[in-house]
């Protein structure tokens, strides 16, 4: 396999992923709303259905219950659905479907079937959406078992995560951070690329403390981190690419190197998914601990209007600060 | 053409007096304390087994809500095998093995439907031959689900029959307070498909309804939605107190139009059907019951069988739980 | 009786002038960046501003999907500040005051046709005059919510209008790829309802049919599901790019039907309208326009509004949230 | 008032609040599946169609994304909905309307419309339901901002909490533990009785460790922590009562006493809402920790099967164990 890169920006590489995983494999159907012949209203899927056709690439009813639900119905009959939700918030109209039936296949049926079903959905916040499009919900599908949850920061882990989703025989939710989807860009390998579920990334290394994060909060943090080296801090910075699985063994590993700890979320405080990272450090190297863990979250208010955006949205300066202060505990 | 004929009558008979039989002994092992709770099936026998005798088992798909497993004998000992473990709370009762291609009961209401559909919408990319039949209640109709799969079938002209069992009660909800339309059948118009209503105590009717929307599906005409009018001769399920708001003149009305009642007198006259055939009949429906609760009781119970089947294979997460299960199974054990 | 008198419909037509030149005015600023995404009302005018005034503002609520705000000017300027607010990313876009029976935009597809439903409900339960009118999609109608609520509206008789626009497209998806009913009104008989579709270009239609709604609902008859029918001569959004789906034949049939258009010209006929009226109205919508703009950049932002009104007061994790935020705020001061 | 009491279970004290406050405010309307003719599936709202008549309990259509969505318009009304969610389980099929809209009422419109809505609904484990009956799905509301998630042990506090829950201004989901029903009984004040939203209750005082738990888990928590007294173990109980609003100081001041906590949750591990207590504590009083804080949940896996359930919902023997092995821990 060649070694050969491209720059793309994260939408291109999840657009390249669909087209290359449609292509090799035959029983893979992508439905959503305005998927078709719109490529999608982020053009994450454009061109699938000119090169694809229309019954592997289907533009919905508006009823997002109804796709997660048929999905479910496609998997059974050993079609391998990658159904999108526009936005992460509308996910909501699904949960029955998600939490109560996808999620639930295998272990209903005891693996008489097999729920390899992809769910694609935008969130997140800083483009000034109108309200649901931008919530990040993601602790409130952590705590459903059964579903497997992917929010690759970089285009180069879209590629490769997406991959490894759409091939994974349990039902994946993969996150796309709106902010991301043209803020960001890296080199993405031309050919196929495999990112395996569950191991999380350390993307720089560090010794005085180290920030978890996941998806677009993970730029920040690097940010954050590289600003804070040329002050002499010496920061980590981990990217957990998946909340399930947890790459518990990394968080511990550098939990323990780093004795320091800040966890970065975009999601409400309480009950955000940075609770449950605190929690398992908790289980594993809480000895290891030289200061509480910090949480920089949004709020406990619903993802509020644009105007207000910037206030809630960590940004570089909170999760600086937040830095700073785990290193003044003692 | 679509009629069932007479054998396929006795048959059909066969399936409603061993399905009448098996409930009544479940209830009494329910209420002996034997299996979990049980949602009877008395007064479905018709609807549930003239619908199924209308399908190729080979080729079309079953998904029940909870009342009809007993009527779904035509798919094969496995379905009441199952049946029977799902009663006794085991895991393995969501598990009905490859071929039968029944799918275990949905507890959500309507649920199943877009599945349903998500199936008939698969096999007809796949180039599959059959239909997808899925039962659900009056009450069930009123949830989103049945109204987004509907129309989502529609557009797809999907290879679906909805079939709407309407047994007049939802729990204690009677159909005047589930829905103002004139009939079930008529929601039909909301997803641009045919619908119709039939008598569910008159089984070569409900076979007929059934017979023609599986002949439209398969010649790519899309779905069609059936309601089979019954009515409820038993409790919601074990747990309930029917009496409570059932009013007893039109349980007694209804237990005159017993579906097992008219097709019996039917089948005496044709001389399809005896005392000693009955007899027979339900002598071996409960052999067979006893049979699948003893092979259900002797299925082995796995500690495994908590964590296995969440994932294909186990998140470092889960490991630790399995871990941590044996362990507290051991200590409690010391 | 319930068509528009002369002297009504040229109040509708100017209201649909005011519509159709503030949203231009809106999509030129969205442009400049002024404010955020827009979804205009191109082509919408007639249904709903004929919709609007069938209605009596002081006793009949409207709930509107996201389109028609600058539809609904008979319900008063406060509107029109609320809307503006909205565009701006501020707060008190949501906040449109007592006593204005008017709910603002709703994102969540057909999330509000539930919120109608109730809304009624509790009229009728309180006594009180007034019907309730919800307006949402061809897209929206897809939506469980649409149905259970309609469904539940059917058995409650509640005095509520359910007002689908039908503009032919949800983005980029037509009409034949959303539903398979023969219309969308046809979708009121799975409610047990009346349903009627009325072409949406011409506002006495639209203003017939809901007077007629509405007396039906007053009198305790229960909902009435209306479709609309008009052609979204626009984007769906500022963010949206039609000219990838929408076939430009289509668009240039739809244009010749343009609302405005043969309204226009029957109100000339009857010397109702002029130039130098329209030139008037055009010029007076402006000068409002720029006035609700200007008032909406004045209003203040305060700090606060994040962590207010989340709940009526503050549980100790907020005044621990509202304390890091102010601190967090002077320290990025310092 | 006088301070007369009767023993009532919990399911008697539901009932008998219902009917007192709805004779108290004529505002309240009780909407739910089964709730009127047949007095509710568990009985909970028993006698008050007899009593109040058939427009203020009413028997709804199977549509719980309606009760939930006609509970928003009825509270725009001036009404105040009481609806009943017959299992929390099929909260699902209402979750856009809990969440997107009922938590966000008050916040999108600025407090224009006020959301005094609850919602009652029974879950949890012991009693051998079918699927999506149990399942404990606090810590997934828990992140949805503006709801209050109230979750009573005793019969004395779901008559207290619930009267409190009724009348607050914001929205409160109510949630009844179904082993609790028939199975908790105590001593319930005849009159009005107010327990108000937020303050937790520490139902055993005690210095070497505290269990910090919820809902049914108090119960069991209790039982263990008597029987662990007469092994010389003082451990104390904190009855949380409300997970929204948390009352983390009562959190703060039992956990900076005894240094060593156990949280029980009978939701799985990951992302439960044991996770926030844990992170609450990370926050308020790490320096007070002398061992890691031990969780006892529900395994990652859906609600099982009625042969499984007691190997998955925590029991006393998994309590007391962990509260062992957190004496150990130093
Ligand atoms: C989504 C959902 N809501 C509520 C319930 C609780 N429930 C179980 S059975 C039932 C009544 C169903 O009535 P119907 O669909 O007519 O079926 P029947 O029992 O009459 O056969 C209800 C409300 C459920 N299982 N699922
Ligand atoms: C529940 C939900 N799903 C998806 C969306 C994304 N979305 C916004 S507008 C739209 C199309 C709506 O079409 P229609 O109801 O016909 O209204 P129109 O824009 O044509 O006026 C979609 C899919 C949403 N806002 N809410
Ligand atoms: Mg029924
Ligand atoms: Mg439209």
């Amino acid at each position: 396999m060649s070694e050969k890169t491209s720059e793309l920006s994260m939408l291109e590489a999840i657009n390249e992923t669909l087209h290359s995983e449609m292509a090799r494999d035959d029983r893979i159907v992508i439905l959503g709303e305005d998927v078709g012949r719109n490529g999608g209203v982020f053009r994450a899927t454009e061109g699938l259905i000119e090169k694809f056709g229309d019954t592997r690439v289907v533009d919905t009813p508006i009823s997002e219950a109804a796709i997660a639900g048929s999905s479910v119905g496609l998997a059974m009959a050993g079609l391998v659905p990658v159904a999108e939700i526009q936005f992460l918030g509308f996910s909501y109209q699904a949960m029955h479907q998600i939490a109560g039936q996808i999620a639930r296949l295998r272990y209903r049926t005891q693996s008489r079937f097999e729920p390899q079903i992809t769910i694609r959905a935008p969130f997140g916040g800083g483009v000034r959406t109108p309200e649901l499009h931008s919530d990040s919900l993601e602790a409130q599908f952590a705590n459903i078992p059964g579903l497997k949850i992917v929010l690759p920061s970089t285009a180069s882990d879209a590629k490769g995560l997406l991959t490894s989703a759409i091939r994974d025989p349990d039902p994946v939710l993969f996150l796309e951070p709106l902010r991301g989807y043209r803020g960001i860009r890296d080199m993405v390998p031309d050919d196929e690329h495999v990112v395996p579920l569950g191991k999380a990334n350390l993307v720089k290394k560090g010794d005085d403390v180290v920030i978890i994060s996941w998806s677009y909060q993970v730029e920040l943090s690097k940010r954050v981190a590289d600003s804070l080296e040329k002050a002499g801090i010496s920061v980590a910075v981990l990217d957990l690419r998946s909340i399930v699985p947890l790459d518990i063994e990394a968080i511990s590993q550098i939990v323990t190197h780093c004795g320091r700890v800040v966890v970065v979320q975009e999601a409400p405080e309480t009950g955000g998914f940075a609770s449950e990272v605190i929690a398992t450090i908790n289980d594993e190297c809480f000895w290891s601990l030289e200061a509480p863990v910090i949480r920089v979250s949004g709020f406990d208010v619903p993802y509020p209007v644009g105007m207000l955006e910037n206030l809630y949205v960590p940004d570089e300066e909170r999760i600086r600060l937040a830095v700073l202060k785990s290193l003044e505990g003692s | 053409m679509s009629k069932p004929n007479d054998e396929q009558l006795q048959m059909i008979f066969e399936d409603m007096v061993i399905a009448r039989t098996q409930a009544g002994r479940l209830w009494n092992m329910q209420r002996q304390g034997q299996v979990g709770t049980i949602a009877p099936i008395d007064g479905h026998e018709a609807a549930i087994v003239g619908a199924v005798h209308a399908l190729q088992t080979e080729s079309d798909w079953v998904l029940p809500q909870y009342r009809e497993p007993l009527g779904l004998r035509k798919y094969g000992p496995e379905v009441l095998d199952a049946f029977m473990l799902y009663n006794l709370g085991h895991p393995l009762g969501g598990h009905i093995p490859d071929p039968v291609k029944v799918v275990p009961s949905q507890i959500s209401l309507a649920a199943s439907i877009p599945h349903a559909v998500g199936l008939a919408w698969g096999m007809s990319l796949k180039n599959e031959p059959g239909v997808v039949l899925v039962f659900f209640g009056d009450g069930a109709s009123s949830e989103g689900d049945f109204y987004e799969a509907g129309n989502l079938a529609g557009v797809l002209k999907a290879p679906v029959i909805f079939l709407c069992v309407n047994n007049q009660w939802a729990i204690s909800t009677p159909t005047n307070l589930q829905t103002a339309a004139k009939d079930f059948s008529s929601k039909a118009a909301a997803f641009g498909i045919p619908g119709v209503t039939v008598d569910g105590n008159n089984p070569s009717l409900v076979y007929e309804a059934v017979s023609e929307a599986r002949e439209h599906a398969v010649n790519g005409q899309g779905p069609t939605l059936i309601e089979a009018t019954v009515y409820r001769l038993g409790a919601h399920t074990t747990a309930d107190d029917p009496t409570r708001y059932v009013p007893a003149e039109d349980l007694s009305a209804a237990q005159k139009n017993d579906p097992l009642l008219s097709l019996l007198q039917e089948l005496k006259n044709k001389n399809l059907w005896s005392d000693d055939k009955q007899e027979e009949v339900e002598k071996a429906a409960l052999e067979r019951l006893d049979e699948a609760f003893e092979k259900a009781k002797n299925t082995p119970l796995l500690t495994d069988s908590l964590l296995d089947h969440c994932f294909a294979s186990d998140t470092s997460r889960l490991a630790r739980q399995r871990e941590q299960l044996s362990r507290s199974m051991e200590k409690s054990h010391e």
